[in-house]
């Protein structure tokens, strides 16, 4: 569906972790019309500095009451600027934008299987919800540095997925990485659809695990955006070229992703 | 209400704002935004003879109220664009202008031949700021005579309206806009972006992976005016201005300075519909001053 | 701690951190919020042969992360200078830097033989951004002959480290760069402000009484980043980088892209303290980041 | 004395006519250093945009609380924005700035008159109240366009002070401007000592009439300011030459002013 400009209203924000917070926003035009993968183009103030909007996921689409959920980390100026955003306050976004998870027919039973690296969790809450609404919720699987960087665990626990944690240091589940839960293949007979989004060494890992055991796998990309609309060509990435003789060609993160199958997507080196 | 249309060097506009080559895709990327068929014109991406796939990825990154982007002319090549991008353009009641870069004077030249012979295409807009392969990589739009000799490729292939698009990058801006009218630019297009460059101080490495990138957004527009108050006294074509326009009273400013046309560039990533606001804002004050027609205010600071 | 003393063509500094002539006075208007003891060294507001009262007000504008100035070089001559505000910089540890200009190459050297002459001024900054009063106004900084021959006037009367601040509105700084080198300069500084302009489209006159002003202040960072980069590149004495610096970020980025020292300009005015807070911002980087030498970062993105 | 760069501690804002904001900070060494007719150099925010900090003249000076008062007209992009600043937010400033008004010596026996026009009214609150100390409350007179543009005439009322308003809509006291009110000499046999703050036009005509009354005058000026410390160079006005031979020589309005003696301005044309 097309995406709409408009302001949202803030309608609530916290802190849900050091450094990492979450804000329900009401823009019933953008709900009505968000799905699970999709993220929006948000805009910390109404002046200059910072100059460009921020690419969020979505982290929770409620059509009804009209609200969106961002789940971020406040890493840079821009998402410092955003969490001292008070309740009530009006933000500037356009969306939703991209194209997000895609699920499968029933028929081919796959089981879905999020892979989650730290903030990477966000846009999969909502793609959980929609697979739990088919009665099949799913395994996540979580890998983050340490305790302080798992969130919305409860989130998924109440759709009744099947959560599974490694932290690097230990601090919570088992010590590893989301690799390390992968090889594990928890999902024992069944054939998993990995839906995988976090940092990049961990989305390349994770593509050669599914290349070389022959899972099929989704995963959602991160590019620096200016419109996200397929317009200023910021985002690309590199995809398997259609034409012949050609190893890769650019393809556009926010109107041809975020989200690819692994298939699609070449990386570099 | 005020007489908006003008003239752009043989290009009727029904308004004066149009967008900058580059931010504004295709066009209908803006469409859910963006009445079209309300903008004066629409500037497409810089096209080339053949596709390109453009630079490596970072090609953007912020900077004080401004951009820096190399995205290294990706495109689908003309014939790309006048297959893919010009059929549905052509429901819109808008005048479609098309961004040329070449590599050598004579791919200005081919350039111009096709689009010549191209319907739906109702100007030309020359980009110069590209390395001249033939001459060591130096731009073509930081030497008048390479710049005049790109020109006259063009015009030569052509009967459609020659917009020539200048580099900022160069001592004296009007020196190469003389230069390029006497070549036969039917109108001048300023700015295209500032050289600059960022540097990431954790990896020490640059932030944009082409080293250099060019600068736009509301931190160029003082430079920008200038160099469209500069242009306007050297020349007498048109002048189509931009450069960090962000609202209705900067496009008037431009205006003012000496601009018959306005393109809208980095604002559209921050306000999408930011050209309807401009136009709206022309109006506007348009009504307010009592401005009967636009032309009244073309270069109205230099009297 | 770190070592964070540099040589900036014989220049000795305890570290790399001045000030931007211009925005920084003769430094005593800053006491109250700086330690002048702990600059690297001041530089202070530029001066010619005679008392000038500059331009008429409005001098100043705001912009996009920026500042439009057009002060006329209102300075009390050198004179004024060695007798008023000199004196009480001496009790100061911290070299002073004065920043020249002259209306002729004549009176660049007349300067430079009065400050060789003058104990407590341990370097020349030779501003070439003013008009070529035998030139019909055209910058000496933006014609490489005339920038040699003010600086072989400079390099001629005195012993005295001579730093040529050069003008960004050229199209190829490095020429500029070789050519003072090549005439005398033991370092550069660079940059000085982008001419621009703004229009008040209320009285439809220009913001500035002078119609033309410098443009400086965080907007400009971009391009007076680049132009460091491509100066380092092309010549071997030392630079002084200048140019929307607002933060020891900016500063290492100046640093890493090849500058010996940096000053701080138009960041004065938003923060008094400036200079000290991105003193203590590069110590704090060079600690974390295990940096004993500042030399171990000067242009290490080259390398 | 020496200004100081602190962070101020908003501590009540009020809207206090459309468009007019009365500020009260808490920021106590500035408090205790200041003069009537000084500035602060205030930022509205702690970003880029805009860039550069706003002069604005102390409208109450409370040393014990170690408050400032600050009454604004919100016109422009940093004011509205400053207009926005909630209690308990902190902003940038320094000061005490410039020379401000000149109190007289007893002896000279002369009576203060303050002659306002619309916001001018702002820093002559704090020297009417010295001038209350000293038992001398003088007489203002006060033009604005409109009722809309009158304001804090109780504060200068509670101080014993004469008030006298024009309007020049005749929407509050008499109709036309201060000149008007100046006319009347409404200082009887006293001799008068003018202490001007308003438009630039304004100022031109008391100072003339002024002039040619010989009456005393001080007038506070304005102009764009940086640094507010007299290093940039920006904020010049012309004043009288001291060195033969020359008309005027610019002086700068942040450090040798605001206010000047009459007899030292030059007016342009
Ligand atoms: C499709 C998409 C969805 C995203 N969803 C989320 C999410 O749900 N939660 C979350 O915490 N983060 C998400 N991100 C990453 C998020 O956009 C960046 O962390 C954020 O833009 C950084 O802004 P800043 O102000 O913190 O950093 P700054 O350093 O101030 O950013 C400067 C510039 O770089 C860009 N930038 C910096 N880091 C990134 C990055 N990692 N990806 C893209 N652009 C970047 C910014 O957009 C901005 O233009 C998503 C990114 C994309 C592309
Ligand atoms: C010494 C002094 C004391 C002042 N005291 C007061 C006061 O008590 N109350 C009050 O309402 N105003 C006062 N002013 C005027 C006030 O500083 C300006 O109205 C304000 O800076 C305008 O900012 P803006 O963001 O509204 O406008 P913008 O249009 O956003 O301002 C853009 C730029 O122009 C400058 N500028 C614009 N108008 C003026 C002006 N009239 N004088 C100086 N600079 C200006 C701004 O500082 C800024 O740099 C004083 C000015 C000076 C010099
Ligand atoms: C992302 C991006 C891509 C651009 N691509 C082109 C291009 O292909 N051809 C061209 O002539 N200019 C290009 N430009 C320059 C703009 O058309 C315009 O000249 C410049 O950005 C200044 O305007 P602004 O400050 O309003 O953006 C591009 C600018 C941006 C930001
Ligand atoms: C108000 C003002 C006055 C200046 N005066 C001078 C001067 O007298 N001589 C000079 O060489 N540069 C002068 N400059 C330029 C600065 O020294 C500096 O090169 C420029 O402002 C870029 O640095 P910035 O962005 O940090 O301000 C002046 C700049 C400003 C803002
Ligand atoms: S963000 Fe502009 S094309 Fe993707
Ligand atoms: S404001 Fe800088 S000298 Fe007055």
């Amino acid at each position: 569906m097309e995406p709409l400009l408009t302001k949202a209203v803030l309608l609530d924000q916290e802190q849900i972790q050091p450094g990492f917070f979450r804000m329900i926003l009401s823009v019933p035009e953008v709900a009505r019309r968000a799905e699970p993968g999709q993220f929006v183009q948000i805009r910390v103030n109404n002046g200059l500095d910072p100059l460009l909007p921020r690419p969020i996921s979505l982290h929770d689409i409620d059509p009804l009451k009209g609200t969106i959920t961002l789940l971020y980390h406040s890493a840079g100026k821009g998402t410092r600027i955003l969490a001292t955003a008070a309740a009530g306050q009006e933000l500037p976004l356009w969306g939703p934008l991209g194209k997000g998870w895609k699920m499968t027919e029933p028929e081919e039973n796959y089981l879905p299987v999020y892979v989650a690296g730290g903030i990477g969790i966000a846009p999969l809450l909502p793609l959980a919800a929609a697979w739990s609404r088919r009665e099949e919720p799913g395994i996540l699987l979580y890998g983050a540095r340490s305790t302080g960087q798992v969130m919305t665990v409860e989130g998924f626990k109440d759709l009744g997925v099947d959560v599974q944690v490694a932290t690097e240091d230990g601090s919570l589940g088992m010590t590893g990485r989301v690799t390390d839960l992968l090889e594990r293949s928890p999902w024992g007979e069944r054939r998993p659809l990995l839906y995988v989004c976090g940092p990049k060494p961990m989305l390349k890992a994770v593509h050669k695990m599914a290349e070389s055991k022959g899972w099929a796998c989704q995963i959602s990309l991160e590019e620096r955006m200016c419109c996200g609309l397929g317009a200023c060509l910021s985002c690309v990435c590199k995809t398997k070229a259609k034409a012949a003789g050609k190893a890769w060609t650019h393809s556009k993160v926010c109107t041809d992703g975020p989200v690819f199958w692994s298939g699609e997507v070449v990386w570099d080196e | 209400m005020s007489n908006l249309s003008v003239n752009l060097g043989g290009l009727l506009m029904k308004n004066p704002v149009t967008t900058a080559s580059g931010t504004f895709g295709f066009g209908l990327e803006f469409a859910p935004f963006v009445d079209l068929n309300r903008l004066g014109a629409i500037v497409v991406k810089g096209t080339t003879l053949a596709p390109r796939e453009g630079n490596p990825t970072p090609r953007m990154a912020e900077t004080p109220a401004g951009m820096l982007n190399a995205i290294g002319l990706q495109n689908p090549g003309i014939q790309g664009l006048i297959e893919e991008h010009l059929p549905p353009l052509q429901s819109i009641n808008t005048p479609v202008i098309v961004n040329i870069s070449g590599n050598t004077v004579e791919e200005y030249g081919q350039l111009a031949e096709i689009i010549e012979r191209t319907e739906g295409i109702a100007a030309i807009e020359v980009n110069i700021s590209c390395p001249n392969v033939k001459q060591g990589g130096i731009q073509f739009g930081t030497i008048p005579a390479s710049a005049a000799a790109v020109t006259r490729s063009v015009r030569e292939n052509t009967k459609k309206p020659v917009i020539v698009k200048l580099s900022p990058n160069v001592t004296d801006i009007t020196e190469m806009a003389k230069a390029v009218v006497d070549a036969g630019a039917d109108a001048l297009a300023l700015i295209n972006t500032l050289l600059g460059m960022a540097i990431d101080i954790r990896t020490r490495r640059p932030v944009i992976a082409n080293v250099f990138a060019g600068l736009s957004g509301p931190a160029v527009k003082p430079v920008a005016l200038r160099m469209v108050y500069q242009v306007y006294k050297a020349v007498s074509v048109p002048l189509l201005g931009m450069g960090g326009i962000s609202n209705a009273d900067d496009a008037i400013e431009f205006i003012m300075a000496g601009a018959t046309s306005i393109a809208v560039g980095t604002t559209n990533f921050t306000n999408p519909r930011a050209t309807m606001d401009i136009l709206e804002g022309i109006e506007a004050f348009c009504l307010r001053e009592g401005v009967r027609d636009i032309s009244e205010i073309i270069g109205a600071v230099h009297r």
